[in-house]
């Protein structure tokens, strides 16, 4: 572990550079997604100069190297400063990443790895709209066949909720090569170019008029087998590590900013009046204290992990918390907002508590229902962590 | 329900089917016109059908089930309003025109900061619905009740969007607008009469509204989660997902159960309305949340029905005024009951 | 249908005889059970001599031959004049009674029916430790042997919440004649007296200091095959004709009386000087409508079933309903009454809101699990209302 | 949590087994002493352990979870005012008593309507802990703290039953009862700050104890789920339930992280400590009530443990202050931040 004084100094040190460096007004330059993403570009070229871009990368890379005590210091600043979430390069700094640094060979992490730094993205190809929760049902076929150069897997199908696919230069994707035997052990990985032939990209209109959401249409797509990751038929455990590849830390940066944004409740009130309703107060009494209480498991969490200790379904408690408590931060301030709320106000793109209540509510779901929804948080919970009987395998419907 | 009801009801599911969700506006009002809903609450003296509260909250129901766009209820509380207003000059026609189709647009908030000294009209009028397709709108301040032409002196009218599609909001501003003598409805007691029954129409129209769509909002989820497989089983057969449905459902049928008593109930006060109006609206809230949350990711996309029936949700909250208000003033009466 | 007048001039006649028979003062005149017991059989019995305590039996029965629309007017006017509920002919006069009307041979109606308007009590002997919600699992055993003056059933087992057995005369009994086959084949209906050799009665001590419920312990007890209802192993259809033959006036009653009790509420907030608490008042609003909808869906579940249309699941909308409101209402009690109520205080037997909130909340469990807990229902009106999907029959545990 | 604080813990396990619930208060009560918890709070200058919050709370919880009747909470509040009592006579000979053994009661809860008009003390403390087996009550009144025997002139000791049996209150009545200048504690600014001090040591003391005891009730909870089976299935496996416990699992798991990170927080304000306890409580009665619930017919039954459980959840709640008042704090002070 860290010692306390090099964390310190390490704090300072953020704090002073992210005093120089941290984007302002940034919400109101935003009107556009592609103003967004822009912005998401920039400031992501900015930290990796900076040297806070990808602490948690080993050590031989330029800002590398960090214990999770740094890299947590690092994140909390970041959510104190009120900087924009990393949204763009999340897939690649860490999915991307940590597939390839675990799992692909020396000439894929060569090929692949220094682009990244350079801005390249990535997107994730996992999830298909007959496989959501239950993922390894996917359907997404591939077939392998021999080219002059070499032999290709020519892949057809679907992919969805791959997040900001429409701005990725690259995509991890699952696919079947083998429709035999359980489900799990017919998958592959590949590492696939969004520029090839037969790929489409459809971004997802969203409820609350974001697109941060897209559909991967592939159409007889080419990817080479230099491109696979681990063995054919293997993928599904090579998915397992870039799922786990970011445990804690994002659920942390979060529930710090939500804790931030009390700010947006306490305006609400005084804007409406409601300073002597006992009602309204106890309210948000009972919210500031699970904020806190968010905040608390989310640092229990990274901290279990920095001592070696995570035990099973503990990742599920500090989710399906955050969840819980992002719905009801949104729920209050619609409480007191009342009529006003419902007028359309715009949007701010990849943030998640902006006192913009309606967009707020609606963003509250995808924590509700991406990465795991709730219900699954539940099952996980109940069967690893309070050990009760799984759902029965084989069903025979009466 | 009596057969006149579910007659008024089955109409209404011929003549506006559950898959054609939000239709039209002008059409729509085209139909609802032709089918006689304009007068169903005005007297069968003054030319109308006489029907009860019950019969126009049957309507409501079944057009908040399809997430109606036009705007029935504000135009029905125009015509009570008008019945009652002995003292408009041209009482007769007014009734006749806007129980034919003429459309009087009223605002759907009770709390407003609108004034009149003498016939002067000062302040603005939050929420009158759908006041583009209006010639004249219905104003109740303190002490008077007049229609205004909604291009007249001193009148401005500004669309607010909402994120409820299905409904159209507009602010009014009066800057010292003069109430020409003859659109004058009624004055003093008489006038703040209106405007109370106005208040308490309007509650059970909402509550209508929210419960029909409610039961559209549930029966689309379940439908949903008996197609939708994961992990090789309708979802529908996890107990969870079951339970959650079973709850809104009991919820759902309770509170229909407290609005067609109170719909015929020709005692009940504006206190009971507006406790009604706001348990009927906080579950059409919470189905609407739940029913995003068991579809999953489909009930975020813009495409699916789902958010459709969130966002009138949220709306249907504030018109006629907050829970907060409403539950309050109900604790209130029941103290001193 | 009965007519209007002939309605109202049974409302008329039910209030002029309340007015001068109902029981006063009978809450504090109650201290012990069995003064409560006692107090029960008198009001009883002098209800049947009002005529107004079997409404629902045939014509041929003094005071019965009412419709339903009478019934409704008879429970109507029992709650509102704050009579005591009738809990120790509740199982007599529906339960026994239907049994016996619906499924018993001549002789039996003839042997048992008139002792119950004398006040012979009865309790039911269906539930058993292991079987609960799961009631067709019943291990209680018969064995059919031959005695002298006929053949006899030798029953041993033990039974469960059975209402105020401590002091039944006789005895609604479930038993396990054949364990072969599905569960619910092999199961005998039968009629005991309560004093036989063998039975011995524990009441159940709960947890608000009551004693509704007993356990009955069943040593060799012997049963004339001449009190059987119906024929051996095709008990199960009896007991159905048995579970159905109380069908919403219950709850109706309850409902009104719960609408009665918010009297309570408000002298509790006067009490603790909460009348200008937003949210108690709020709350107050709240609690009133839910109980409002209470009563509207008992009236209005009374109302079809009067126009011969009740649907499947219904019944349990009904108690779902109640059920949860009754809750709701002992816990805005609780909230408000704070300290003083956690100091214990005497319980009032038989009633479900006095006023005396950790009692009222502890009595709200009896509606949330008793008759079919509030998970029962919620399986019924997802599988029979909403027709979701039963649960699986064969489970092949993973 | 730190290997100091596991060992605390896991020497308290042991010491009060899971399956001895509500262990017999005098026995507990000397093995508490035996233990060395009397003087955990102490400074080591004072003789005592000088262990911080976090350890006392390591130790609430753990009482918590067997239901322990020994009023270690009052006994501990009492030391802790005593020590800052510098003013007091014969402080270090008090200290050495309270901490191995001597029980000072002290009341629970922080609304009384004492006052000292001077050093007489007149009115009411309710909810004094254990009064029947203290020698000394400590008494805070506005500008005074102070020690007054139990049997003192003017002093009238009265058991309130509760319906917890795991826990006994007394009122104490004051009719001008003339407090000896050796007893006196701190008067003034100096009285109001251990007043203040012992209403947030008792606030996290309370959420302690409410959250091990929330813990039992969850983990007996989920045995009996696991072992009584229903429709030949253990009922564990229906997910109705597993989702309820896994609501309450995670309700229960992200508290207590609170719980520790505000007990290990000497910055800690009282306000937040309050906002804690409420949340504590609640999360303790919400298992309690479903525990009852998920047992059936079993839970409302005397012989069985739950609603020990329940009741002392329900008088958590209320000891301390109440969940209204601390979250109106907390909020007003969220609103000022």
């Amino acid at each position: 572990m860290t010692d306390q004084t090099t964390l310190d100094a390490l704090r300072t040190e953020v704090r002073i550079w992210l005093a120089a460096n941290a984007p302002k007004g940034w919400r109101q330059a935003e009107q556009t997604h592609e103003q967004f993403a822009a912005a998401q570009r920039d400031w992501f070229l900015k930290l990796v100069e900076g040297g806070y871009a990808i602490p948690h990368w080993p050590a031989e890379w330029p800002g590398g190297g960090r214990s999770l005590a740094e890299q947590k210091i690092i994140y909390e600043e970041l959510a104190k400063a009120d900087t924009p979430r990393l949204l763009l390069s999340f897939v690649s700094t860490f999915h991307a990443a940590s597939t390839l640094m675990e799992c692909a060979s020396e000439e894929q992490r060569a090929r692949y790895l220094p682009g990244i730094l350079k801005g390249e993205t990535w997107c994730q190809g996992f999830s298909e709209p007959g496989a959501g929760s239950d993922l390894a049902a996917l359907k997404c076929r591939a077939v392998r066949e021999t080219r002059a150069d070499g032999d290709v897997y020519v892949v057809s199908g679907q992919k969805i909720w791959s997040t900001m696919a429409q701005y990725a230069d690259k995509c991890l994707l699952l696919v079947r090569t083998n429709s035999d035997g359980v489900k799990q052990a017919g998958i592959t990985f590949l590492l696939m170019d969004m520029k090839a032939k037969g790929v489409t990209v459809r971004p997802i209109q969203q409820i609350q008029g974001d697109e941060e959401f897209c559909e991967i249409f592939l159409d007889d797509v080419e990817v080479s087998v230099a491109d696979r990751v681990g063995e054919e038929n293997k993928g599904w455990a090579v998915a397992q590590a870039t799922l786990s590849s970011e445990r804690g830390l994002t659920l942390m940066e979060l529930s710090y900013r939500m804790r931030g944004a009390l700010s947006y409740v306490a305006e609400l009130i005084r804007r409406h009046g409601r300073e002597a309703d006992t009602e309204v107060l106890r309210q948000f009494g009972v919210l500031s204290a699970r904020v806190d209480s968010a905040c608390a498991i989310a640092d229990q969490f990274l901290e279990n992990r920095m001592n070696g200790i995570e035990g099973l379904g503990d990742a599920s408690i500090v989710k399906l918390t955050y969840s819980r408590v992002l719905r009801e931060y949104a729920l209050l301030g619609l409480k007191i907002g009342g009529l006003d709320e419902q007028y359309r106000a715009p949007i701010t793109f990849g943030d998640l508590n902006t006192g913009n209540w309606m967009a707020d509510y609606m963003n509250s779901y995808a924590w509700t229902i991406a990465g795991g929804s709730d219900e699954v948080q539940r099952n996980i919970i109940a069967e690893r962590m309070l050990d009760m009987p799984r759902e029965p395998k084989n069903w025979v419907v009466a | 329900m009596t057969i006149e009801l579910s007659e008024l009801r089955d109409a209404a599911q011929k003549a506006f089917p559950a898959d054609g969700l939000r239709p039209a506006r002008d059409a729509s009002w085209k139909l609802i016109a032709e089918m006689g809903w304009l007068m169903m609450p005005l007297s069968e003296e003054a030319g109308g059908l006489g029907l009860g509260r019950d019969a126009v909250a049957t309507i409501h129901f079944e057009m908040g089930r399809v997430l109606s766009r036009a705007p029935l209820i504000p135009a029905l509380l125009a015509l009570q309003a008008l019945e009652k207003g002995a003292g408009l000059a041209d009482q007769a026609g007014w009734l006749e025109r806007v129980a034919s189709g003429e459309y009087v647009a009223v605002s759907l908030e009770p709390k407003n900061t609108i004034v009149a000294s003498g016939e002067v009209l000062t302040g603005t009028l939050r929420a009158v619905a759908d006041a583009d397709m209006a010639g004249h709108l219905l104003v109740c301040a303190p002490g008077l009740v007049a229609l205004v032409p909604s291009n007249g002196a001193g009148v401005t009218v500004t669309e607010r969007p909402l994120w409820d599609e299905s409904r159209r909001l507009f602010d009014v501003t009066f800057d010292g607008h003069k109430v020409a003598p003859e659109l004058i409805v009624a004055r003093d007691n008489a006038a703040d009469g209106i405007a109370a029954s106005l208040r308490a129409e309007l509650l059970v129209a909402l509550a209508a509204d929210a419960l029909g769509a409610a039961n559209a909002t549930l029966d689309m989820t379940v439908e949903y989660l008996k197609t939708r497989k994961q992990f090789d089983r309708p979802i529908a057969m996890f107990q969870a997902l079951k339970h959650r449905c079973a709850d809104l459902k009991t919820r759902i049928v309770s509170a229909e159960a407290l609005l067609w008593a109170r719909a015929g109930d020709p005692e009940a006060s504006e206190v009971q309305l507006g406790a009604l109006k706001a348990l009927a609206c906080e579950v059409f809230r919470f189905t609407a949340e739940e029913a995003i949350q068991l579809h999953g990711g489909i009930g975020l996309t813009e495409e699916h029905h789902c958010h459709l029936y969130m966002k009138r949700a949220e709306l249907n909250r504030w018109l006629g005024g907050s829970a907060d208000d409403l539950n309050e003033a109900a604790g209130r009466a029941a103290l001193a009951a």
